[in-house]
């Protein structure tokens, strides 16, 4: 994509947002998401809502079983953990359970137009 | 005969013979009119014949079956929540293939519409085994529509697997139904509070066979596989049709026959959780939505579990929102994967810039997925959520509130995220057609609506004084919506952290080996030891085949080819010392019988 | 079962003289590998068996056993067997020992079985005081011929004896289906004419005797169909007999000769035509009010009381039972000596080598 | 049988001899095929004297509707002296199939023969045909052991040389095979009929039954009786004596197909059915062993095996003679469990395969104009090209693997049901597995057909109009019996009744 970056520079007439072939909708909806500023803002503004969150409960009485999920932002961090357990997960169970794509040697190994009915001949002809 | 007349007949219809009526039509619909009618026409009648249904408990009987008393159809608000449920699934993917004319595709999906809605109106068990064959036999045409070795394999494997779960809920069928004396609901069961749930008793003969047929149509553990294998190899629609029915229809069978029952708690509990990890895993897309139906459906098991009220009501809430927002994930992964031929997110990323409507949709039923408030998911989950949400079932909650946040994971973020954003693919695909948009705008308009104002909805569930006492008292009040907020925000938070710190896994190509490894690689593998044994023996090997380790299909080939072991020209000699041996069995047989 | 203790009469002895040569005959055939051998050893079975049956006073039955078995069938698989290789392959004794085995078992098995049967002619077996007695005891006063077996096979049985003619008509037909009409014959070889062949002196002694025979084995087969009522003999093996002396004729004289007086297509239509006669007869007595094949329905009534003899013996009608017999007889004689021609002709069609031109 | 109580179909007269009638009007018609003049008539005389024995068998079904038994001496004479047609609602229930497949292939019969039978032999032909509905006919009226032989031999030595002419040069050795099996077994059964005419001194089954029951242990009995079940077990391809079968069917003119596919092994099962039940009686050791040790296990294993096998085959056909193998074991297998529920449920499945598999026969027969094609692969994308006679086969192929809403779906219901009742949990797994193994093979064909792109540019046109309607009837007939199989279900109760099997308790 850089080339087609050096390309806008060296445009006299850029447009003002978004990409050289990009739907309007996406120019509105989405284009400022690329914007550095979000990068920078995003992580700050979650963090900001996440503070908030757990600061109401101080002011709106919650409803609990009477067990551990009365500990104070019980939902908050339980679903951090859980979310970060998960994830995490991923990196151990991958090394353990990932395969080649073709692992059950189901895919076409040169032709991907070849239909099953190719393959038959062929099993039936060896 | 007065119009009167033939209107009163046409009500006393199973609504879902107007389906299976349209899918014959779409056989020989040729051209978009023709098609469009089939299409829209035979959910439009099924509407209309639900909105005139006759009154809750009616049951129109024919006996016309072996002596035995059919109820062809017999209406309750617990079928008619999941018959509204399938009538939206089938105008919304109508709608959404009208873009590609494939005849036996539209017929297949119509048909799968009535046979899953015929059953959902079914009166006895009989023809519940009879609808819940014929959906197996539609989806047939489904799973073979995609013309690659792979998916015409996975087709076949779905097939037997949906054959196994029919033959297992037949056979449990008829020794129940012997020793009930009857087959009919009415007969079976007592209405618990106005609603004809939890008939069967598990401990009846034929109770756990029924059980398991169904069980394995929900995806119970270990034997979910045939959903993740099967759905990310259809065609764009034959996903979306499948996803809505197939699963659905087993968690109305499961209401009907077996709420209450307390295995169904921890089976559901187990089911939310454990696919969550394969779904961080997974690299295809559309697989990650299969693990995730897994794990929605494990919702509604557990809640068909709990049985009260409050969870059954959950129970059918949840699974007709889900054929809602899952059949809309489905479109935008099927859009994908029409306009760029994959759904790998290791091959996917930054699509938002040329299909920002099909973003747009993906999102909103990520968020109702993930049960974000305002959204279809929130309204229906929490039910479940607050019914399960008792001390003696805590443990219980803690891991759908777990599976609750591996939602947000794998459906919520990961599916729109890597598709749409992420880092981005170069690749440029057009925006959806104007057919597809319109069926993921429908399906996203519902999503809203259920989520901003549940109350029409609720009103259609089997318990509906419960459902709105709900709805007044506890989903919109100020706490509910905190914990849901905290728990979906502090979650985001973890996975933008997570992604900053670079912990997140990478996506990459592969597949991720799950209890299908059993039957796809370890049954041939050891089928093929014994086959190479035999070949030692004398029996002679098939090259090609021994290479292409299709052990299964190779051994019992050899045996079976037209000239293998067995098939071979019988020869007449050998025929005769057949026809001796056996002769000289039975007279001694014969001889040495007694007196 | 006999006793082995009593002395031997001459008859056990002749019984076992011939059994024993029938089990020797049987393990030739077996074990030679040759198809004319193999061939002419059945013919020589099925006369020493048509013996064996005299002996035991079933004259009906080895006649039958004499011009099927020894007879036409033997002809027939001749001529089969020019269509063919004469020898059979071997096959290795190993392959044999299975087989062997289980024949022995099942064959021991059998032996032990047949040890509970009746012994034979033993008046007391179910087989003569039952059904059989019964038989003797009505069939004259029923039917009124003498010959008991023709009563049986044509009346009592006579069904049977329809459904046997059937069988007859579909194996001409089968035959007649897969190798043709012998046609072939017909349009193949150019015919030389009579006198060309007397001229040449070929088979001369064969010719004239064959000449004598043919008329007088045609004779005979008349007389064994209409003596079929009184002695041994009737339709079946009037056929067959006619059958020999028209083959006879094609053997010396040539397939085309014969085809020429007897068409295929003739013959074909007489053997459908046969089993119309036998079940139109059946029809008929539907008609005049009696059961299928109740012979005794055969003429209308009016027509019988006009008759020589009509009384009723025991209400019976003596002479119904006698044409009916007479009528489906002829039905049998045609079907069975037509089929047999036609077998014959679709077979010597295939092979032109069997008529004498064949060699110059 | 109670359709049938109030069912006069011809005058009292008539009826009175409807049962030699039924034998003797497909009989005379074949000799009169053989006379006429023209392939046409000949083929009017054979849908005419179908007609007529299927409208004797109707008029036999309200007699024994109403009397239970019809008896007709022929010549007159009562048995044990002459030869009794003894007709029950099994008897019944197998002539109205048997006529009525006749029926339908006759009208059938006469455009294929056109494509298939060279010109001058289509009229012996068709008497060849008729000579063999006669036969079968005769071997379900029949109340005479020796007589139901005849009949045996009736039916099939024509039938050898039908199914070696044609033009499929394989159909030759098939015939041969088929002629020597079918040789072997109408031996056996002659002499098994022969050992029991010397133990009992008479031929006829119902005296030979009160008989029998007097002699207590006879070996002669038992000899008899291995003789005649494997001789009929050979006739009926039961498991390892079907050797010949699949051949033949494969190989032969469709006529053959069509018509044999749907009665021969079923009448040899009648028969059978009857010589264990009616002769003998489940009631005597040895039929009771065999049942268990000999029958079920075999019939089981047909039904496994041989589907597995069609399951292989390349051969369309093919597919479908092992596929009559499989169930012919699942025929078996009801009957093996000698009770009310398991006979009349495997009747019920044999009525139901007749329909299916001269249905599906008839659906390849008519397309033999257009493609001279055999192998599976060859039908690919036909069902585009044919619509209406490849859904009629589609619907065949749906019951024969026992679809919901056909009549096989029913039937393979009932025999669940019965192989439960009898606590033979085993055989509903091998239903279960083998209608399994059926789903593949039946998808294997449609798939193949429907949703294949054509291989040659042969194109297969649709079949005349003249195949297409007893075509479309017998295909009408699997789904209605699969909604309403009130008639095929009255009649193999009725069926088992009249074996002497009483149903355990009063139907659900």
């Amino acid at each position: 994509m850089t080339e087609t970056r050096s390309g806008e520079q060296n445009d006299p007439h850029p447009q003002p947002a978004g990409e050289a072939d990009e739907h309007p909708l996406s120019v509105l909806l989405f284009s400022w998401m690329r914007s550095d500023l979000f990068d920078r803002m995003f992580l700050a503004g979650l963090g900001a809502l996440c503070a908030v969150l757990a600061a109401l409960e101080l002011v709106i009485h919650r409803h609990d079983g009477g067990g551990i999920d009365s500990l104070p932002v019980f939902q908050g961090v339980f679903g951090f953990l859980a979310f970060a357990l998960a994830v995490l997960s991923g990196w151990p169970l991958g090394r353990l359970m990932r395969r080649p794509e073709n692992y059950y040697r189901d895919q076409p190994d040169k032709d991907p137009d070849n239909t099953v009915e190719e393959e038959k001949e062929d099993g039936h002809d060896g | 005969m007065t119009v009167d007349r033939l209107l009163d007949i046409a009500v006393t219809i199973n609504p879902g013979f107007y389906l299976i009526a349209a899918a014959v039509w779409a056989v020989f619909a040729r051209g978009p009119g023709s098609r469009g009618v089939a299409l829209l026409g035979g959910p439009a009648l099924a509407l209309l014949a639900l909105l005139y249904a006759p009154a809750s408990g009616t049951e129109i009987t024919r006996s016309f079956f072996l002596g035995f008393n059919m109820s062809l159809y017999r209406p309750d608000s617990l079928s008619m929540i999941f018959g509204f449920g399938f009538v939206l699934a089938a105008a919304l993917s109508g709608v959404y293939s009208l873009h590609r004319e494939d005849r036996m595709q539209d017929s297949a999906g119509l048909l799968y519409a009535g046979a899953a809605m015929a059953a959902v109106f079914a009166g006895d068990l009989i023809s519940l085994v009879v609808f819940w064959e014929l959906t197996a036999v539609a989806s047939v045409a489904l799973v073979f529509a995609r013309q690659t070795k792979q998916g015409q394999m996975a087709g076949m494997r779905y097939l037997l697997i949906q054959l196994l779960s029919g033959l297992l809920l037949m056979a449990g069928v008829v020794l129940y139904g012997l020793d009930a004396g009857s087959f009919l609901f009415a007969d079976l069961g007592q209405l618990h509070r106005g609603v004809l749930i939890g008939m069967l008793d598990i401990h009846a003969p034929g109770g756990l066979l029924i059980l398991a047929g169904v069980g394995i149509k929900a995806a119970f553990p270990t034997f979910h596989n045939w959903l993740t294998d099967a759905y990310p190899n259809t065609t764009e629609t034959g996903a979306v049709v499948m996803s809505a029915y197939t699963t659905t229809l087993a968690v109305y069978v499961l209401a009907r026959c077996f709420a209450g029952l307390d295995w169904l708690v921890w089976i559901g509990a187990a089911m939310t959780v454990y696919p969550v990890f394969f779904a961080v895993m997974e690299n295809d897309l559309r697989r990650v939505l299969a693990y995730s139906t897994n794990n929605q459906i494990g919702f509604m098991v557990c809640a068909v579990g709990i049985g009260t009220p409050l969870a059954i009501d959950g129970a059918a809430a949840h699974a007709v929102a889900h054929i809602v927002f899952k059949g809309l994930l489905f479109m935008a992964m099927g859009a994908v994967f029409m306009r760029t031929g994959t759904t790998k997110a290791s091959e996917l990323g930054g699509l938002h810039r040329t299909m920002p409507w099909t973003t747009l949709f993906c999102l909103i039923g990520a968020m109702s997925i993930s049960a974000l408030p305002l959204f279809a998911g929130f309204s229906t989950k929490s039910m479940i959520m607050t019914a399960a949400h008792t001390p003696a079932m805590f443990a219980v909650w803690l891991m759908l509130l777990f599976a609750s946040a591996g939602v947000l994971e794998h459906s919520g973020i990961k599916i729109p995220y890597f598709a749409f954003f992420s880092h981005d693919s170069g690749k440029r695909p057009k925006e959806a057609p104007f057919t597809m948009l319109l069926a993921m705008g429908l399906a996203s308009a519902l999503c809203l609506a259920i989520g901003i104002a549940p109350g029409w909805f609720f009103e259609l569930l089997p318990y509906r004084s419960v459902a709105m006492a709900f709805l007044a008292q506890d989903l919109f009040t100020a706490d509910h919506l905190l914990v849901q907020m905290q728990l979906l925000a502090f979650a985001v938070l973890a996975f933008v952290l997570l992604k900053r710190l670079k912990l997140y896994p990478t996506e990459q190509p592969g597949v991720i080996l799950d209890i299908e490894w059993l039957w796809r690689k370890a049954a041939p593998a050891i089928t093929g030891v014994l086959g190479r044994l035999a070949g030692r023996l004398g029996v002679w090997a098939d090259k090609a085949f021994g290479r292409a380790g299709a052990g299964l299909i190779s051994g019992s080939g050899q045996i079976f080819a037209p000239d293998g072991v067995v098939a071979r020209h019988l020869p007449l000699a050998g025929a005769a010392i057949w026809t001796v041996a056996l002769l000289s069995f039975v007279l001694i047989l014969a001889m040495s019988s007694p007196g | 079962m006999p006793s082995f203790a009593t002395p031997l009469d001459a008859n056990t002895i002749v019984d076992i003289a011939l059994l024993a040569m029938l089990a020797v005959i049987v393990v030739a055939v077996a074990r030679t590998r040759s198809l004319l051998t193999a061939i002419i050893l059945t013919s020589v079975y099925s006369f020493i068996s048509a013996v064996w049956l005299v002996v035991m006073d079933a004259a009906d039955v080895s006649f039958t056993e004499a011009v099927v078995g020894a007879g036409v069938s033997t002809i027939i698989a001749l001529g089969a067997i020019l269509l063919t290789r004469s020898e059979c392959s071997r096959i290795p004794w190993r392959e044999t020992l299975l087989p062997l085995l289980l024949v022995t078992v099942t064959g021991g098995l059998l032996v032990y079985a047949a040890l509970d049967l009746p012994s034979l002619g033993d008046p007391s077996a179910p087989a003569n005081i039952y059904v059989g007695r019964l038989y003797l005891q009505h069939a004259e006063h029923d039917i009124g011929t003498p010959n008991i077996v023709t009563a049986v096979l044509s009346s009592y049985r006579g069904f049977d004896t329809l459904g046997e003619t059937t069988v007859i008509f579909a194996a001409g037909l089968g035959v007649a289906l897969l190798l043709g009409f012998g046609e072939r014959a017909l349009q193949d070889t150019p015919r030389p004419s009579m006198a060309k062949m007397a001229e040449s002196g070929q088979h001369v002694v064969l010719r004239v005797s064959a000449k004598m025979l043919i008329p007088m084995i045609s004779i005979y087969a008349f007389y064994v169909q209409f003596h079929g009522d009184l002695g041994p003999g009737g339709g079946f093996q009037a056929g067959v007999i006619m059958a020999v002396a028209i083959i006879l004729h094609a053997l010396v004289f040539g397939l085309q000769e014969t085809m020429e007086s007897i068409p295929p297509q003739l013959a074909r239509g007489l053997s459908a035509f046969g089993v119309l006669l036998y079940a139109g007869v059946g029809v008929v007595n539907l008609t005049n009010g009696g059961n299928f094949l109740d012979y005794d329905h055969l003429f209308p009534r009016i027509f019988e009381e006009g008759l020589p003899d009509s009384h009723l013996v025991g209400g019976h009608h003596i002479w119904g039972q006698h044409f009916g017999i007479l009528a489906i007889e002829l039905g049998v004689f045609l079907t069975v000596a037509s089929t047999m021609v036609t077998i014959f002709y679709a077979f010597a069609g295939r092979a032109p080598d069997l008529s004498p031109h064949g060699e110059g | 049988m109670n359709a049938f109580i109030d069912f006069y179909a011809a005058p009292p007269g008539l009826t009175a001899h409807a049962a030699p009638l039924l034998v003797i009007g497909p009989l005379i018609a074949a000799c009169a095929a053989a006379l006429s003049p023209s392939t046409r008539s000949a083929w009017m005389i054979s849908v005419g004297g179908t007609i007529f024995a299927f409208w004797m068998a109707l008029c036999l079904a309200g007699e024994v509707a109403r009397n239970g038994v019809v008896n007709y001496y022929m010549g007159g004479f009562a048995p044990p002296l002459g030869i009794a047609f003894r007709i029950d609602a099994l008897g019944v229930m197998f002539a109205l199939l048997i006529s009525g497949i006749g029926v339908m292939a006759a009208l059938f019969s006469g455009h294929t023969l056109e494509a298939e039978i060279m010109k001058g032999k289509r009229r012996l032909y068709q008497s060849g045909f008729l000579l063999c509905v006669a036969g079968l006919l005769g071997l379900s009226a029949t109340g005479d052991a020796f007589n139901a032989f005849v009949f045996l031999e009736v039916s099939s030595i024509g039938t050898y040389a039908l199914i070696g002419v044609g033009v499929d040069r394989r159909a030759l050795p098939a015939a041969f095979n088929y002629l020597v099996m079918g040789t072997i077994g109408a031996t056996f059964f002659v002499i098994g009929v022969g050992f029991l005419y010397a133990a009992t001194g008479t031929l006829n089954m119902a005296d030979m039954s009160g008989r029998l029951a007097t002699l207590g242990d006879s070996r002669v009995v038992e000899a008899g009786f291995a003789f005649i079940v494997i001789g009929l077990g050979l006739k009926a391809a039961m498991f390892p004596l079907h050797g010949w079968l699949p051949a033949a069917y494969a190989y032969a003119p469709s006529l053959m197909g069509v018509f044999l596919s749907a009665t021969a092994t079923k009448a040899a099962l009648y028969l059978m059915a009857r010589f264990l039940f009616t002769v003998f009686g489940p009631h005597l050791d040895f039929v009771g062993l065999f049942l268990t040790w000999v029958m079920a296990p075999v019939a089981g294993a047909a039904a496994i095996i041989c589907s597995a096998q069609a399951i292989f085959q390349t051969d369309i056909r093919r597919i479908l003679a092992f596929s009559s193998v499989a169930q012919v074991g699942y025929i078996m297998l009801g009957v093996s469990m000698a009770s009310a529920e398991g006979v009349s449920a495997g009747l019920f499945h044999l009525f139901n395969q007749a329909l299916i598999k001269s249905a599906l026969f008839m659906a390849l027969g008519g397309l033999a104009f257009n493609i001279k094609a055999t192998k599976l692969s060859d039908f690919s994308g036909v069902g585009r090209t044919a619509p209406w006679t490849m859904t009629a086969f589609a619907i065949g192929t749906f019951s024969l693997a026992g679809v919901p809403l056909t009549a096989g779906f029913l039937s393979k219901w009932r025999l669940i049901e019965a192989a439960f009742a009898a606590h033979w949990l085993w055989a509903v797994g091998v239903i279960a597995v083998s209608s399994l193994l059926g789903l593949i093979y039946a998808g294997r064909m449609l798939e193949t057909i429907f949703f294949r792109a054509p291989v040659s540019e042969e194109r297969a046109g649709e079949a005349r109009f003249g195949v297409l309607v007893p075509l479309w009837i017998l295909a009408a007939a699997s789904v209605w019996y699969g909604l309403d199989a009130s008639l095929p279900v009255d009649l193999s109760t009725a069926a088992a009744q009249a074996l002497g099997l009483a149903p355990a308790g009063a139907a659900p």
